[in-house]
């Protein structure tokens, strides 16, 4: 019997990790140039369908199956490795592409040197390549492939690639990254590599001369970045791979030292992973607000109220296929804002409530219409963005104090003249009455 | 719903049926059964005729099943014998659980000997059946629509053989699903021509109203077709009728909450884009520029307006009101234009209201000193769907014993009062809800009531008496001297 | 004596008495009935709907009055108004309208009258016109008699002056303003006429409802007092006087205390000091009085009389310190602009912005007065003949107000009474005179009529006796008069002015009479003809619909405010913000039910000019801006296409100046202009102006629409470019009909945070230049 | 000591001003300013010295045509309270005073540079803020920023605006009108001593009743709108009614009185004077004449009314 569980615990454990689910979908297109074969990468798209995806292979060439039809996209993921394909079928253009994004469906695009529509693409995503035909290049260390082909030490980058990998194999173009907020360099080219037109291994002052000429400077060093993620605001993955070898079953078994084989196999399943939304997803369920020692939310709060906001945000678990409660995130902040910040406060989670993040603070003494804001932007998570609109209204007219110690005199002063009104009135009325008006006859004399 | 009641008979009947229509009925069988499915905007007709062969002497109660979601869309149901006018009694037995279809059973008016054989006529009127797709529609582009059903008329009985056509208004059918491994066909399951797509024949299906068969045999279809006409909803509807006898007058007043449930418009509106179509002719297809009512004959004082005040753009040509009994063939017709043209996706609310002769719809029945109104449950734009509609009919005050009578039952009816101009105890009002109506759904409410003398002459004597009183106050104040003290 | 003509002689005084005061009533009814009926010419050619701009608000504040009750609108705050900022409602205006007609709601419903709170905000003002005759005639017979009262409240009730402000949907403060003022100031001469408290107090209540009504109450806070003052200086110092003022002075100042808007203003700024400093320079001779009448020394009371006149130049002096440190508010910049005209164009461009402030050629004043303004100074010239203390205030208010009304357009409202009352006494001593059947007996010495007035001008001293007995006097004249003559005595009644010497005086013959009474009844009847065009063709247009002619001459309604208004408020969510130039604030909130940034109520100059620089700069400029302030929608108008000329490009250098005003160095105004200085939209048009964001959203495919032809903006006459200008930060959300409106929306970030112009130009398929690596990464060797 | 700014001035042509560093020019620029106190007067050389593309100065150009042959008028209304301006900045101390220079280039010395800047019209004022150092505007504007006249051409208002350009207000105080203060205390002095002479024309009610209609006739025919927009007297090639019925010139405000004053001095006539005369005859004659006169006068009115407003369809006599 207990023979039977030892036997079934890792059983279940390999199921649930062969279930391993997107947050958003399971159906991949791959558009798979036919230069390249379907076979050289079967490893990678044989983890893929293992890990639970459907995958639809289709050449960039043929009109079938459709990307988008009638404004639906028709995959939750889209691979396009065909680095070297000059002309797309109709509807593969950047802009579809570009408007797949915006329909929240994740894109892994693959590069090459040569000049592609994909090149242009790149640069709608602030990705700056080297000009046509400069591979990436570097000498070191020595080995015996050819110099274009480089092993690259992959640290675990925003913990989306899996710590201490072997080095992986890269053979392709590098990226130099624009000041987009939006980038998540995967990997960066190692520092004594850089960027030159053919592999003809010219004098490193040629190069340089080359590089002065072409007024671009001299693409080298880990500034560049071989595989970059971008995310976009819908929360919309793209991933940039300087060269599809990387993803070839040649690559993946390539030893990168005697008996080492390559770390490229898990590198890729980690960068798919991200790319098709497996992990780093969080989303906000529900806000609340409402003033201390209340329950429910009021429309309207009063300058000075005391406020208690709290947002619940949860994780996406690709084993289970489930969003679970998530409080991991130390750095959250609040704001209350109108027009400017007038609040801006960290949302600390609260112990014993997964998912809670709850703050108190006073609303300023300043009314208008201000929004609570939830703008939390890590490289590699999705985006958490909320805003909640309440107006801030001055205090009603008996909620003021009433009775000020102060005041007393004016209160003494009102009531003492009322009442001697009353008995002036009175002593008049019971008065003789020719009097006063004999005064008055003679004033108007 | 649309249903006649029939209460004691339906008691005794449930007995009776439900047994039957669980295991394979046999009373009856099916020689034939069409299905025909007039494509729409928001409504879809369906028509479906049974030929009918009795099995056993003496069985004059049929009944067909509606597949759930089917039963959700139906919205106006209806039986007759073909060629013949007038309804067949018919009766809800609701959901059945264990063959997981909706019941209903038809009366016929004879009953059947062995043998014998009838043709039933099932109408039925479906809404919110069809949806747009693609959702979002540019303002050049043109509207299609999706309209999705079961490919089998599921029936408790055998059926020899089965077609089910479905014609849409415009031979431009985009796609339609041909679907596989039906097994009571041998050759295509699906034929085109022209503007009708036609499933079938299907020969020799077993008593279908089961859920195992919904589920292993039943298949799913789905029609992609272009529609050239906007698709409008009336998404609330409240009409207020106020019986005035002073006035002899019956007013009318409609508040209408447009939808127009078309694809939702791709991009911004481009007045630009709306006035050259309409320079060179060709309007898209789902934009309401406007619309055309068909109100009662003999109106008056027809207004017109909504929240912020009356909309200039509209024409009514009146006919003059006809006399009681003749037919009700002419109509004024009201031309009314929106503010705005509504575009795939708007929504636009207004008001409408006229008045009319209250002679038009009272009368006054001496023998029993009533007075009976009729009043028309709503004004029907043509080819739309009322999702809810409220019915406010306000009777003169101090009306005793009322009762009213229904052409189908409300979801709620309730009686208040309501508080007028000149009022002292208020009047009565009666309200009644209804919801997914269609354009099958005309019809008038019947509301008889007495209105004692007293009654009438309250108003006049209210209004005395107040000015009197004021009177009365104006003369004591100037007879009252308040000076303190005299000169 | 001998007669003209003969009149009926066999009827008894009472019987006159009645009669006379029968056919008053039913002439004021029927006044009455013209003034209202004359103001709803509106609804009539229209339909019952809110005129203008500020009746919206008015009007949507009594709805929330009316839905929520009186708390509840005294607390409101409008977070739609000025979003972010929010207003406080309940501070920041005059309730004394919405409370009115909130009342009358209230009142009706409780009667089960359930009448829809926006026909009673219609025609609240033509009401109030009818209660407008009333005090007016009230007013004029204090001044004269009755028939001077009735022609009084005939002329206010149809003078175009007045009908301009209060026709039927100009729901406006003005509407019941007059009412109040006349009526208040006719309380402050009954009471200065008997000097009894309790008119005093009337006064003051009056004026507590004009307070709570109008800002306008300033003007009876310093009539009063300037009447006062001039009073005393004239020698006229009286113990009603004395009461009658004090009396309004404290109660009323405490009244108006009470308003939320007005606070403290009565003891804190200079507009009031005036009523405060007269109250202690009264009391003041009060008591000097007093002391006179006990102490018998000429001497001693000159004495004291200097140091009376010492006192109060004294405190004119600690006024003026006071207000030099600051304890007391200077005159605010919009009482100021009355003085220094100059001073708005230069520091309040909003005020001089707006078009009532302008001032005022002499043909409105005939447009609006007609010949009334002519009757006018002779109405004055009668009211210095028998110079009672209730003339004298006419008099001032002639003077005031003419010089008011010269200043600013908008203030002919306040002249229109005072030209009413003098003309009418005019009018009515010339009927007197003419239709007196009373020949004079031919014997009687020739005189100059100029020494006739001599005696006229009865000394200072014994007026105020005089003018006390008036009135008694009138009514047993009027009696006695009645007695003689029978129908005219309704109009001969109390035609005996005050201390006049009894010199024959009189026609003779019928025919002068006839000549006279024709020629000034033919004068009234033009006036009736040209107050009934004016009213219907220049006053009675809600500027909110638009009436044209058709080809056929019927009427063509252009309505495509109200059509956009209704898009944005079906079709839009609840909480999109709307952007427009303040002008249309109040219509947005009150008709599209959207939040605005501005509106009418112009109290934050930077929010406006925020929204100014917003539309004369760049879409670059202007996008971040837009989007700080959360805003969806952006509205404009455009006449171009129709020729409606008060749309925003002819506003735009207003928003250019008053955005200057805050940011001088990022908008200038010549920049907007062409070199040679001229304002084009054409091809010379200057860049700063074509690149402004308003240019492009009024012009944005304006050409198209002409196809290839030329495409003329007809209200500048100019020929606009063929290639209209391009929007990459703004998407064109909604057109009205006639182009008269134009909604965009303002666009979200770019998903790829991209700016906007670049991600426009890819999705239109347009190669974008390379990119270089950046800077920091040139070769290192 | 004139002899140095003397000699600045006859190099300056020699030297261009690009070719010269920011420091020399700043040195010269401040000679000249000195010589003619605080207000440089410029030529095309001496305008590239100001305009140094490295400049750490700011300067505030005025170009003016002031030479009688190019008739421009506000040229010579606006150059006074210029000058008074750059005077007043001459007197803040040194530290701050050259960082900030007034120029004045007349048309006829830098014809040149009018034509660089292709200058259609005059006086136009630039301020030039500096494009080194520390005042160097955020934006970086280099292009002159141009003084909006909007305002008028006192000197008070100028001061004021330059004042957001200069690194400190310019103490500029408008000169104490010493002759208005003496004329008003004059006038006050001899008023006060002669009032006993004036006292029975203030007692007299009609000196107050003229004054009084006399100010309303003048305010209800337009007095203000002219005074307010400075409407001209009467309008170019002599037309006394001003075109459009919101506008008016000066003339029409007296004849408007005039005819409103005879209208109303008819209606006096017939209600006050002419019952005293008690010979029927003249009565009758006086009646007729005065009921004529008005009724002429009034027709007149209108008429003058239908001038102005076009559409307005009523008409008397004429």
């Amino acid at each position: 019997m207990r023979f039977l569980r030892k036997l079934l615990l890792p059983v279940l454990a390999l199921a649930s990790l062969a279930l391993a689910r997107s947050s958003t979908g399971d159906s991949v297109l791959i558009l798979l140039d036919p230069s390249l074969k379907k076979e050289n990468f079967s490893v990678f798209f044989g983890d893929l369908e293992n890990k639970g995806y459907q995958l639809t292979f289709r050449s960039p060439k043929d009109a079938t199956p459709e990307i988008i039809k009638d404004d639906v996209a028709q995959f939750a993921h889209v691979v396009v490795f065909a680095p070297n394909t000059k002309t797309f079928a109709a509807d593969v253009t950047p802009q579809a592409l570009v408007s797949l994004l915006s329909k929240n469906t994740n894109l892994l695009l693959a590069l090459s040197p040569k000049q592609t529509p994909l090149t242009s693409l790149a640069s709608e995503f602030s990705l700056i390549l080297p000009p046509p035909g400069t591979p990436l290049i570097s000498h070191f260390p020595k080995r015996d492939t050819p110099a274009t082909v480089i092993p690259v030490d992959a640290p675990a980058a925003y913990d989306i690639i899996s710590p201490n990998l072997p080095p992986v194999w890269f053979s392709g173009v590098p990226q130099a990254l624009g000041n987009n907020p939006m980038l998540v360099p995967l990997l960066k080219a190692p520092t004594h590599a850089f960027a030159s037109d053919g592999d003809s291994d010219s004098g490193a002052d040629a190069l340089v001369e080359a590089a002065e000429k072409s007024g671009e400077g001299l693409w080298a060093g880990s500034s560049l970045s071989l595989v970059t993620g971008f995310q976009a605001l819908t929360n919309a993955r793209a991933t940039w791979v300087g060269g599809v070898e990387m993803f070839s079953d040649e690559f993946f078994n390539k030893e990168i030292s005697k008996g080492v084989k390559s770390g490229n196999r898990q590198f890729a399943s980690d960068v798919a992973a991200w790319t098709f939304q497996e992990n780093h997803v969080l989303r906000i369920d529900t806000v609340e607000h409402h003033r201390v020692n209340e329950t429910l939310p009021s429309e309207t709060y009063t300058i000075n109220d005391r406020v208690t906001y709290t947002a619940y945000i949860s994780k996406y678990d690709s084993e289970l296929d489930v969003w679970e409660p998530y409080s991991g995130i130390k750095d959250l902040q609040l704001e209350f804002t109108m027009l400017d910040p007038h609040i801006r406060t960290s949302l600390p989670p609260v112990a014993g409530e997964p998912g809670k993040y709850s703050v108190t603070f006073r609303v300023p003494d300043r009314h208008g219409v201000f929004k609570f804001v939830i703008d939390y932007k890590r490289k590699g998570w999705t985006y958490l963005t909320s805003s909640t609109v309440v107006p801030v209204v001055p205090p009603r007219h008996d909620e003021y104090p009433r009775f000020l110690s102060a005041a007393w005199p004016y209160y003494a002063g009102a009531f003492s003249t009322s009442a001697a009104f009353v008995l002036f009135v009175a002593l008049w009325l019971a008065g003789d009455d020719r009097e006063p008006k004999k005064s008055k006859g003679a004033k108007s004399e | 719903m649309p249903r006649h009641w029939r209460a004691p008979f339906s008691f005794l009947l449930s007995v009776v049926i439900l047994p039957l229509c669980t295991s394979a009925a046999n009373s009856f069988e099916n020689t034939a059964i069409v299905r025909t499915v007039e494509l729409g905007g928001a409504l879809v007709h369906v028509t479906t005729t049974y030929a009918v062969k009795a099995l056993e002497d003496g069985s004059s109660v049929y009944t067909i099943a509606l597949a759930e979601q089917e039963h959700a869309h139906t919205s106006w149901l209806e039986a007759k014998l073909k060629g013949e006018s007038e309804r067949l009694p018919l009766e809800d037995f609701g959901f059945h659980q264990d063959s997981g279809v909706f019941l209903y059973t038809i009366e016929l008016p004879k009953a059947l000997n062995t043998n014998q054989t009838a043709n039933l006529v099932i109408e039925t009127v479906q809404t919110h059946a069809t949806y747009p797709w693609p959702e979002e529609a540019g303002q050049k582009d043109g509207q299609s629509l999706k309209y999705e059903a079961e490919l089998l008329v599921l029936s408790p009985y055998k059926t020899a053989v089965q077609r089910t056509k479905v014609r849409s208004p415009s031979p431009q059918i985009h796609s339609y699903t041909t679907p596989e491994d039906v097994e009571f066909t041998t050759d295509a399951v699906a034929t085109k021509s022209g503007a009708t797509i036609t499933y079938g024949p299907f020969h020799d299906i077993p008593p279908s109203a089961t859920s195992d068969f919904a589920d292993k045999k039943q298949k799913h279809i789905t029609v992609h077709y272009s529609y050239d006409y906007p698709v409008l909803e009336v998404t609330k509807l409240e009409r207020a009728a106020e019986v005035s006898h002073w006035g002899a007058n019956l007013n009318i007043e409609d508040k209408y909450w447009l939808h127009n449930a078309g694809p939702r418009l791709k991009g911004h509106f481009s007045r630009l884009e709306y006035q050259t179509q309409n320079y060179f002719g060709r309007p898209a297809p789902h934009t309401i520029p406007a619309l055309q009512l068909h109100l009662p004959a003999g109106i008056h004082d027809a207004y017109y307006y909504d929240l912020v005040g009356n909309v200039s753009t509209s024409h009514l040509r009146t006919t003059p009101s006809i006399p009681k009994g003749a037919a009700p063939n002419q109509y004024s017709v009201l031309e009314l234009r929106p503010r705005y043209p509504i575009v795939g996706g708007w929504n636009y609310s207004f008001t409408l209201g006229w008045d009319s002769p209250l002679e038009d719809y009272a009368g006054y029945d001496k023998a029993t000193g009533k007075y009976v109104v009729s009043v028309p449950i709503m004004t029907v734009i043509p080819g739309s769907v009322v999702d809810e509609a409220e019915v406010k009919i306000v009777l003169p005050e101090g009306a005793t014993d009322i009762e009213y009578f229904v052409p189908y039952p409300a979801l709620d009816e309730t009686i208040s009062t309501h508080i007028s101009y000149l009022d002292t105890v208020g009047r009565p009002k009666i309200t009644l809800k209804y919801a997914q109506l269609t354009d099958k759904h005309g019809g008038n409410i019947y509301v008889t009531y007495k209105v004692p003398f007293s009654a009438h002459m309250k108003k006049p004597v209210a209004v005395t008496t107040a000015f009197a009183g004021i009177f009365t106050l104006a003369l004591a104040w100037k007879r009252v001297d308040f000076r303190i003290r005299r000169k | 004596m001998p007669l003209a003509y003969t009149l009926p002689s066999n009827l008894s005084p009472a019987t006159v008495a009645n009669t006379s005061s029968l056919l008053r009533i039913v002439a004021l009814a029927l006044i009455s009935g013209a003034a209202i009926a004359s103001r709803l010419f509106a609804v009539v050619n229209f339909e019952s709907i809110i005129h203008e701009f500020d009746p919206w608000f008015n009007y949507r504040a009594t709805r929330v009055l009316a839905e929520k009750g009186f708390y509840a609108f005294w607390n409101w705050f409008d977070h739609t108004a000025w979003y972010p900022l929010g207003r406080v409602v309940g501070g920041t205006i005059y309730p004394g309208l919405m409370a009115t007609s909130g009342v009358i709601y209230n009142v009706l419903h409780a009667l089960n009258l359930p009448v829809d709170i926006r026909n009673i905000c219609v025609l609240l003002a033509p009401g109030f016109s009818a209660l407008t005759a009333w005090s007016t005639y009230m007013f004029t017979k204090e001044m004269k008699d009755e028939s001077a009262g009735l022609l009084a409240a005939a002329f206010i009730g149809i003078a175009p002056g007045y009908i301009s402000r209060s026709v039927a949907g100009s729901y406006d403060n003005e509407a019941i303003a007059i009412f109040l003022l006349m009526f208040t100031f006719y309380c402050w001469i009954k009471a200065l006429k008997t000097g009894s408290v309790l008119f005093g107090t009337l006064t003051a209540l009056f004026y507590f409802y004009m307070v709570a009504a109008w800002g306008g109450y300033a003007f009876i806070t310093n009539m009063i007092p300037l009447h006062a003052l001039t009073l005393i200086l004239m020698g006229r110092f009286s113990s009603r006087l004395y009461t009658a003022y004090s009396s309004w002075y404290a109660i009323g100042t405490l009244a108006s205390m009470q308003v939320p808007f007005v606070g403290f203003q009565p003891v804190r700024t200079s507009e009031h000091m005036a009523a405060l400093g007269v109250f202690g320079l009264l009391q003041i001779v009060a008591f000097a009085e007093l002391v006179r009448a006990h102490v018998s020394s000429r001497h001693f009371q000159s004495i004291l009389f200097g140091s009376v006149i010492g006192i109060g130049v004294l405190g004119v002096f600690a006024f003026a310190g006071l207000t030099y440190k600051g304890w007391i508010a200077p005159w605010t910049g919009r009482f100021y602009s009355l003085w220094d005209t100059g001073y708005a164009k230069k520091y309040i461009p909003i005020i001089a912005s707006v078009s009532e402030h302008q001032p005022t050629a002499w043909p409105s004043f005939f447009m609006d007065l007609q010949f009334l303004i002519f009757l006018f100074p002779a109405g004055v010239i009668l009211c210095f003949r028998e110079l009672r203390d209730e003339h004298v205030f006419v008099i001032i208010y002639a003077v005031v107000a003419s010089y008011f009304a010269g200043v600013m357009v908008r203030l002919m409202l306040t002249l229109t009474p005072v030209v009413c009352v003098a003309a009418a006494v005019a009018f009515s001593s010339l009927l007197d005179t003419y239709i007196d059947p009373v020949e004079p007996d031919v014997l009687a010495p020739s005189t100059q009529a100029t020494e006739a007035e001599v005696p006229a001008g009865d000394s200072p001293a014994n007026a105020p006796s005089g003018s006390a007995t008036t009135s008694k006097k009138a009514k047993k004249a009027a009696a006695a008069d009645a007695s003689s003559s029978g129908l005219a005595s309704g109009v001969l009644a109390a035609m005996s002015p005050s201390g006049k010497s009894a010199k024959p005086r009189g026609i003779f013959g019928l025919d002068t009479r006839i000549v006279v009474i024709a020629n000034a009844l033919g004068m009234l009847l033009f006036f009736v003809l040209h107050c009934t065009y004016v009213t219907s063709s220049a006053y009675s247009s809600p500027s909110v619909v638009l009436a044209s002619q058709n080809p056929d001459g019927s009427q063509h309604i252009i309505d495509d405010f109200r059509e956009a208004y209704y898009w944005l408020r079906q079709n839009t969510p609840q909480d999109a913000v709307v952007m427009s130039w303040w002008d249309y604030g109040y219509q947005i909130a009150g008709m599209a039910d959207r939040p605005t940034l501005v509106d009418n109520n112009t109290w934050n100059n930077t929010h406006i000019a925020t929204v100014g620089k917003a539309m004369s700069s760049p879409e670059e400029v202007a996008y971040p801006i837009l989007r700080k302030h959360d805003v969806d929608y952006v509205l404009i108008i455009f006449g171009g296409l129709i020729g409606y000329s008060g749309d925003d490009i002819n506003k735009f250098l207003w928003m250019v100046r008053i955005a200057q005003g805050v940011w001088p160095e990022e908008i200038q105004e010549p920049n907007y202009f062409t070199a040679k200085g001229e304002y084009r939209v054409d091809d010379q048009a200057a860049p700063a102006m074509k690149n402004s964001l308003m240019y492009k959203m009024s012009y944005y495919r304006f050409a198209e629409l002409y196809g290839g032809n030329s495409a003329v903006d007809r209200v500048r006459g100019q020929q606009v470019p063929k290639t209209g200008p391009t929007l990459d930060y703004l998407d064109e959300a909604f057109t009205s009909e006639n182009w008269i409106v134009r909604i965009y929306q303002v666009k979200k970030e770019d998903l790829l945070g991209r700016d906007l112009k670049t991600a426009n130009s890819f999705d239109q398929g347009k190669k974008r230049k390379k990119s270089k690596p950046l800077a920091r990464r040139k070769a290192v060797v | 000591m004139l002899l140095l700014p003397l000699l600045a001035l006859l190099s300056l042509p020699f030297c261009l001003a690009a070719s010269i560093s920011a420091e020399d020019a700043h040195q010269k620029l401040v000679k000249l300013a000195a010589a003619n106190n605080g207000l440089i007067k410029l030529d095309d050389s001496s305008y590239n010295l100001l305009t140094h593309p490295k400049r750490t100065w700011s300067s505030s150009i005025h170009f003016t045509a002031l030479d009688p042959r190019r008739r421009c008028a506000p040229c010579k209304e606006f150059d006074p309270s210029f000058t008074a301006v750059a005077k007043s900045w001459s007197q803040v101390p040194a530290s701050e005073r050259d960082t900030h220079f007034f120029a004045t280039a007349d048309f006829d010395n830098a014809m040149g540079t009018f034509q660089k800047l292709g200058m259609q019209t005059a006086p136009v004022l630039h301020v030039h803020l500096p494009a080194e150092g520390s005042r160097r505007p955020a934006s970086g504007r280099t292009a002159p920023i141009v003084y909006d006249f909007s305002n008028g051409f006192d000197a008070g208002p100028l001061a004021e605006q330059l004042s957001q350009y200069t690194p400190v207000p310019i103490p500029y105080k408008a000169p104490i009108d010493w002759s208005k203060y003496g004329t008003a205390a004059g006038v006050t002095l001899i008023f006060l001593s002669t009032v006993r002479l004036f006292l029975p024309i203030l007692r007299s009610r009609w000196a107050w009743a003229i004054g009084i209609v006399l100010t309303s006739l003048v305010m209800t025919s337009g007095f203000m709108f002219v005074r307010i927009r400075g409407m001209p007297n009467s309008g170019a090639n002599g037309q006394w009614i001003a075109p459009g019925y919101q506008n008016q010139f000066g003339q029409e405000v007296q004849v408007v009185s005039f005819v409103y004053g005879l209208l109303a001095s008819g209606f006096l006539m017939l209600t006050l004077v002419t019952p005293y005369q008690t010979n029927p005859y003249r009565q009758r004659l006086q009646v007729y004449l005065w009921s004529g006169v008005i009724f002429v006068m009034f027709s007149v009115l209108i008429s003058l009314f239908r001038v102005k407003n076009r559409s307005y369809p009523f008409k008397l006599l004429l």
